[in-house]
């Protein structure tokens, strides 16, 4: 199934790219399945997703948790804690 | 009710007025928040970039605003806030929050930076005359949010 | 720090604007207390005249303005009051207040207006288009102040 | 002594005037004594003074208590609760 990913601020600097467009097997069907599977694509991954306080998470444009499920066509965003305002 | 977000500065008393007219009020409490410069010897904070994420954004200020509409009696909301570089000295954010009684218009306001600041996704970037870092996030701002439990 | 007692209209994003560019804020949080209106069938608000107690106004606002900055860490406070005759939406009292950090700025703010309704000499007369009549002090306000004891 | 008087606002219109100058013997020693007397004026001081709820006091331009102190040439000011803001 086709997932659009979005990177921000320091994990976009550290992955070095904003979005794409990938293809994961069905049996991926949640946020924690979908990080185990990008930890394997290298070792600036694996720097941005073993540090719990230093990454949020959103499905379609809502804060999400590792255990939130995941759907074909969905919008994943990954960025650091927020420092707006 | 209205979200607005933008790279150009807006004027919030300009704002307050148009709405003013649009409700019988009886107070309305307004929030500026800005660039605060800093010279540290060498280091000296030549603007800050601000980035976002277009769509979330929007939404998480309208869910921040409906909550706040939704635990208060208010005649009103406007929330802004920028985007891109901004200058020492400008404005990042403005609230106003109109309400028949002050209490209200106080709580409100305060309620709605507290979780624009942990829930509307902007991250800041201060660029001084010799460097450029990403600001750390705030254990307060946490804090700050989970006290209207 | 300073206070204005007058019959004149304010314009508080101006002053914030002035204000602003003497300080390294990081926020600022303004108070607008408006003249509501009312329409009970016949008796309709026309206006509302404000009397003052010249000299003692302007001491009992640098009281409670001294009480802020020393209660508070806070780069700047501007009360603005007017007296005399008011129109119906119009902007009765403004406050604006600096400080480096929000939650500062807003409970300063809201301190000073607690406290104004209560120490500052005022009193509200309502003139609608059959009689006229003296506002009566309400007990919310001085609950509303003690809060802060 | 004198004592300077200034009325306010219900206080003003019940008394009929803003302001006046008294002499009054120095025996009268604080606010309760200086009240004691003016509401041997007449009816319309007895109105005012006999609700305590009605009235507020200030001498020389500081909210003040019926047992403070009075002086020669103070400034007394009598008024209803305050409903400014």
């Amino acid at each position: 199934m086709k997932i659009k990913l979005f990177y921000f601020a320091q994990v976009r600097e550290i992955v070095g790219i904003d979005q794409e467009e990938i293809d994961v097997e069905s049996d991926i069907k949640t946020l924690a399945e979908l990080i185990a599977f990008l930890k394997l694509r290298g070792s600036q991954w694996q720097a941005i997703f073993d540090m719990s306080s230093s990454y949020r998470m959103a499905i379609n444009q809502e804060l999400a948790e590792a255990s939130n499920k995941i759907n074909a066509n969905d919008e994943v965003a990954f960025f650091p804690p927020i420092t707006g305002g | 009710m209205s979200v607005h977000v933008q790279q150009d500065l807006f004027d919030l008393q300009s704002i307050t007025q148009q709405l003013k007219k649009l409700h019988n009020s009886g107070a309305s409490v307004s929030f500026e928040g800005y660039v605060r410069d800093f010279d540290l010897g060498n280091d000296k904070l030549e603007m800050l970039e601000l980035e976002h994420y277009p769509g979330m954004t929007e939404k998480a200020l309208l869910n921040i605003q409906s909550l706040a509409m939704n635990r208060w009696h208010l005649d009103d909301v406007y929330i802004v806030h920028r985007y891109g570089k901004l200058k020492v000295g400008e404005p990042i954010v403005g609230i106003v929050v109109f309400a028949k009684h002050r209490k209200e218009a106080f709580d409100a306001c305060h309620f709605i930076i507290d979780f624009l600041k942990t829930d509307a996704p902007f991250w800041k970037k201060e660029i001084t005359n010799h460097q450029s870092y990403w600001v750390d996030a705030k254990k307060i701002d946490d804090e700050e949010k989970n006290k209207w439990n």
